[in-house]
């Protein structure tokens, strides 16, 4: 969204990042021709080649070491794996041809052409229709960083029992033909969900809703894990999971300030509503846990920090921070009943992605048609707070599309990956744990037994 | 009194557990092992030098029982923990001349 | 001190951020007032972006990891939980009153009005009484991530025996009463010390010696850990130490250079001289480990960087490299005797708060007022060995009046957190761990025995 | 190599850096002289300053986690601490004579002279010799990160077995005699192999070769570990060794990317290039294990990853994205038989230095001799694939003075270290393991007997 | 001779070791363990789902002594690990045939 | 049937179990335990802090024998587990009166 906005507020008001155009129009008669204007900004680049470096870091080691703390150990480096496998495998899916599907020439608002197939025409200079003040190729790597993350958050349903073959392929097919879509429908120039009128600011829809609702497909499709409901199966190493929970922090501020794709006044809007989010659902989370539980605990805390964060992401740059308290604090509370909804559907979704991702998005998305604001970002919208019901209705109907078109989208890729390889681990391989069936590893050797 | 020992799959413990307090046992020790047996292990893998490991991860567990009550605690183990597949382990039974609860100084089965 | 020194340079010299304003003022015969020379500034933007994330990294992971390594296993839970907790709840206080306590029109010089009462007046515009070329709502976000850490770092004196309840009730009552005024004092528009005289470059008033004294109220009032003195209490996970170690370094380039709130030379002197202090306490602290121990130990090295890290603090931007080697190198051995006196005063200070930050923090003060320079910096002042004397003597004034105001108000807080809800946990607790005792959690499971 | 390009250019192309002066030359009358060039950009001084604190976190937390995984449990904090060392020893060499030595004015090509010692003369002011747009301090201590992670690479190789002491010594020596030498040839205004020609745009000799080669002389001479050949060895944590492999990713942007000294296109393309080549690497190694082995291993995964990081070091600023795929690819392929070569020489080289930093930094300079091309970087060159025949000879010319230098080098410098204080621990000592026996410290203490 | 096996409190392991060693025992063995008995255990929660842990941690020491020697040894245990709470463990004593030192060759006694 | 417990040096672990390969057991059982005896610990330096340590760490073989393979058995750990150095470790020979095998329920010298 903040990507149209850019563009539709035209060369004028891409102006904050070039100071010297604006100080010399006062000077100079002769006018600047947008071309002209689309020049590198040092500051520009330097804070989106930092926030592409901290979107990756949010994969490995954030989301690796999240998810990896928090199954058994015989699984824990399985988990990783797929983490580190999205980093390698969808850069090269991205650069060859994912890149284009998403942002090339829109066919029709549904996808992009493979004008940029294998990087062509992506280069040092801008791309003005994206981003006028960062060279194309710093674009196109931190939208490429989104597509990395988005299906390893999926990995988190089927942890434990999918063979690694399995996860492959299906990333692979959901890269594909889900997330390119979707990315261009949101995203794209002539995406027909931009022209929509939803606002999506770093990826509400694309990336939360998109790969909870996936994950629910891909939990109910391969089934419980053995033992599930009779066996105790605690998270192995909570530090782990405290300390993903931090780099996933650390690095939302790239995710969602660097959305802003400049080192501008709405970054620093989107930078804070972003911390303040996190830190309000941190503590939503803990005072529903200590008054149900009567503890508030550690695991709790990191969870509530990773709901604010996801309700946060598709209105950080249109809402103020004290909006972000509200959205903060209700998305913690919502995302700690969310995780109970897999008791009722029997769904054994293991590391709750769709507690978190898939309801926090949405709670996310419908608060930014409450809390959007024109005062933040004219680019933007009202929301019903501001005056404006049809952006909720708008947000809505952006997240209906997206839940049906991903959850239709991923049960049939996952049938096909079942057809193709199977889905899952055998009996046996499960009891040993994925380490040592689908990587030949051990995780941990600490003892003095050479086991 | 005699000591029984077993030595099981880790993931039968909960079911032996529970067996063995059904039967109205109040207490055992359970120690984490490695097993050597008949059951082959894995190989492992790293940056391409194999390593062969016949170690298995296994649970001991020890329990002191009066004598009248040995039949039953084996019996009860042994078909808690069976899944007929090797590996499944073993019960050893050795003789124990005294028992002692250190809270109370109790000794005998009383102590147990 | 810095933020003083900012604006007492006056509008023209806050040029080196506005290369295109230099230039102009040759060719232009209009000069340029102070008010259309607060432009954003994209470079400076992006390096306090940037710095903004690297001072939240340095609670979690990089604290959390620090003290969570340093104690016994079974309360690592708790500890972590104290630093993620303070980054929720403080980051709340900060934006809802804290940040105009400290920042708000100056009473008296004492504390800030309620002028940015729910960061009323905080927006995407500089503020130029602090920063004239980010927007106000990155300098309130910085100054907020400086709010977070400062307490976290007291909760190493307290470690394994605090109950929950009983830190969250004295986080937030420190924060507001001792934290908020410090900062005013130092560095608000106003604030006493800042007019004093004082210069205190990145905190080592506001933030080490604050904390570092506070720690010993709080170790003295709570008494010792149960067993200490006859059982051994070793650190559970020294590499967790270690890395905590390393992105405390990483993350206080940003505590130290984003304390010239600007991408500029004085960032570049502060990020060096951190670098050079934080490895010349380490080779310090490690050699005079060698000589007194016979070996050099790994916990030596990393207590040696932090040492290093916090006498530079308020000196890094007024002090040469050079300078810093010598801060470093003294800084390490001072510490490293430091951590003794708690021996004498048969204090039971866990995490050694009191012998790294409190006497770390005044040598780096008093370090200032010897080997401060204007020739690094010509807003700050001539130290004893640059022919200024006076300088010395303020400096230590501000320390003694931290000391006093901090200890004894760290401990009428922490008398009344006791009456409140009570500062240690039941015996029965302090056994088992504060991570099963207030969290119900256990942080590792590595065995096959569902312990 | 970069640094020469940037020379090259002269006054004029360091414009995009300044666009205002760009732009001003079209209206003023008057010629902009290359001093008043030299002016600080923000934007390059913010992600300069960011890229060095990046290649810091590249040696800790990065390679001591990643080392730190791959050795027994009783050597983990061995480990860790000479990472750890090195950060704090090397930073007082680098700023006492060791960066006066690699760019000081240069003696003939060989060694640069003593006009930097202490400093002297580096500053907040930029020194166009190197970056015109940035405080000469920052190039100072951004060159000075490199100088800590080369000899920590080594490290590797001699793991488990070498004490303290004589690791010490070797890295100082080491330091003061291979690599300032080496950044002075290739990187050093009149440095021989940049008169030369030769391509490294961020250490592909300098870093890698160097370190790998003395890491085959290491290994050669300390002899294999205690057990080496009977006793199996698996690493103790394999979590550190990706956590610590992704964070060598992340910070590898700083060093590659960090290189072109500035925010602009040549960056973008550098960081594009690293990360491509990191992640086809990965694929690479993980698909001809999984075609030899029967499974792609986590431990392959995080290994490709850093061989194609290595590999595309020399290369990234002068390559296309796509070529990037073909170096990555074939780094991952070449490294993992590389990695083979020490079976063949009995060589007990512990954690693969020479099969993932030498042998793929040979493929990465000799790469750079094929792929290179000026449509990339006009400063550069072009390579076989462009029609150059003469850079692959000039590269392979360089790749081997470097081997024949550094290994000579490092033989007598060890035979130096070895009769001063003996390079092997004693053989209990081994056996207890280098954290109790070089530094009286254990890792973990999980369990609940104080042992 | 006797081997005598004790699983007590874990922050009893050192006063035990020394009372030991003050009696003139030479040596023993540690091994970590969970119980299973009348002290109760603990509730863990993880995302609001609810563990019972019923196996807590001990330690257990077996030291193997001459026959004149056990019952000295075994009170001495007895007082040292007594905290007169649920838990507190238990001492078996179970019966020895053979002895031998590795290191020397040494059987019986002279091997203890 | 006996049981014979070994204490041994942890990498001494491999070679013994060969050995008791190579002389046909087939089965035993591995724990790691903490020895304390007449060889020395050593000390531990955190923050100038000194601990001493006792606990050294050990490993347990267990392996239950018929009668007339105890001789033999002992024999080959003691010749396989010997540096000679101190703290090499002991071993002890225990009754035992009843295996099980639990997967096909034998009993006796058969279940081994
Ligand atoms: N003679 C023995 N002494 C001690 N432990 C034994 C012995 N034989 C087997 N075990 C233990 O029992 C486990 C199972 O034995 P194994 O031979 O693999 O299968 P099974 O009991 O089904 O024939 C082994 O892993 C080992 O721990
Ligand atoms: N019959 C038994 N066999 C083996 N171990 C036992 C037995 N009864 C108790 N234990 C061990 O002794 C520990 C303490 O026993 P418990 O019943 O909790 O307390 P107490 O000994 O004070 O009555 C248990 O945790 C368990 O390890
Ligand atoms: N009386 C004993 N009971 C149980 N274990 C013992 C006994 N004596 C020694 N051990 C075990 O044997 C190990 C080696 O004994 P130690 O006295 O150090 O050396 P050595 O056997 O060579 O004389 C000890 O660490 C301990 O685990």
């Amino acid at each position: 969204m903040e990507r149209r906005a850019r563009r539709k507020r035209g060369p004028a008001s891409a102006g904050l990042a070039l100071i010297a155009t604006t100080l010399l129009a006062g000077l100079s008669t002769s006018a600047f021709a947008a071309e002209e204007v689309a020049k590198i900004d040092t500051g520009d680049t330097a804070w989106m080649l930092v926030s592409t470096a901290l979107v990756l870091l949010m994969t490995a080691p954030g989301l690796a070491l999240f998810y990896g703390g928090l199954v058994r150990s015989q699984n824990v480096l399985g988990v990783i794996m797929q983490s580190f496998t999205c980093m390698a495998v969808l850069t090269l899916q991205w650069i060859l041809f994912g890149y284009s599907l998403a942002f090339g020439e829109s066919h029709g608002g549904w996808i992009g052409g493979l004008d940029f197939l294998g990087l062509a025409g992506v280069g040092q200079d801008p791309n003005p229709a994206y981003a006028a003040t960062i060279p194309h190729l710093v674009f196109m790597a931190y939208q490429g960083m989104f597509a990395i993350i988005t299906p390893a958050l999926i990995t988190g349903a089927f942890a434990e029992r999918m063979t690694f073959k399995a996860f492959l392929v299906f990333t692979l097919l959901w890269s594909t033909f889900i997330y390119d879509p979707m990315a261009h429908w949101v995203w794209g120039v002539g995406g027909w969900m931009r022209e929509l009128g939803a606002l999506d600011f770093a990826g509400g829809t694309v990336v939360h809703i998109s790969s909870g609702i996936s994950a629910l497909a891909a939990a109910m499709l391969i089934g419980k894990r053995l033992g599930h409901g009779h066996e105790q199966m605690p998270p192995h190493n909570l530090p782990f999971t405290v300390v993903g929970a931090a780099l996933l922090w650390f690095g939302w501020f790239g995710f969602n300030a660097g959305s802003a794709l400049a080192a501008n006044g709405l970054a620093a809007n989107a930078f804070v509503t972003t911390h303040v989010a996190a830190a309000a659902a941190t503590c939503g989370w803990m005072a529903i846990e200590w008054l149900q539980r009567g503890k508030p605990t550690v695991l709790g805390a990191a969870s509530g920090a990773v709901a604010g964060l996801v309700a946060i992401t598709p209105g950080a740059g249109f809402v103020t921070p004290l909006a972000a308290v509200a959205i903060g604090v209700l998305g913690g509370i919502i995302c700690y009943y969310g995780i109970r909804l897999k008791e009722s559907f029997g769904v054994d979704d293991a590391l709750d992605v769709v507690g978190v991702h898939c309801v926090g998005g949405i709670w996310g998305a419908i608060a930014t048609g409450i809390f959007a604001s024109k005062a933040v970002n004219s680019a933007g919208a009202d929301g019903l707070l501001h005056g404006g019901p049809g952006l909720l209705l708008t947000q809505v109907a952006a997240v209906l599309a997206t839940l049906v078109y991903c959850f239709a989208g991923a049960w049939l890729l996952l049938k096909v990956t079942d057809a193709l390889v199977g889905l899952r681990a055998e009996e046996e391989e499960e009891y040993a744990g994925l380490d040592l069936s689908q990587h030949s590893e051990r995780a941990y050797v600490l003892g003095s037994v050479a086991d | 009194m005699k000591k029984v020992e077993a030595i099981i799959k880790p993931f039968k413990l909960d079911e032996v557990k529970e067996s063995l307090s059904s039967i109205g046992a109040q207490g055992l020790t359970v120690t984490e092992v490695k097993g050597f047996g008949r059951q082959k292990g894995h190989t492992e893998l790293y940056r391409g030098a194999e390593y062969v490991v016949d170690f298995l991860p296994k649970v001991k567990l020890e329990i002191i029982v009066s004598d009248e009550s040995v039949a039953k605690v084996v019996e009860t183990i042994e078909k808690a923990a069976r899944t007929g597949r090797i590996g499944d382990g073993k019960i050893f039974v050795l003789p124990v001349e005294e028992v002692v609860r250190i809270r109370t100084g109790e000794r005998g089965s009383e102590a147990l």
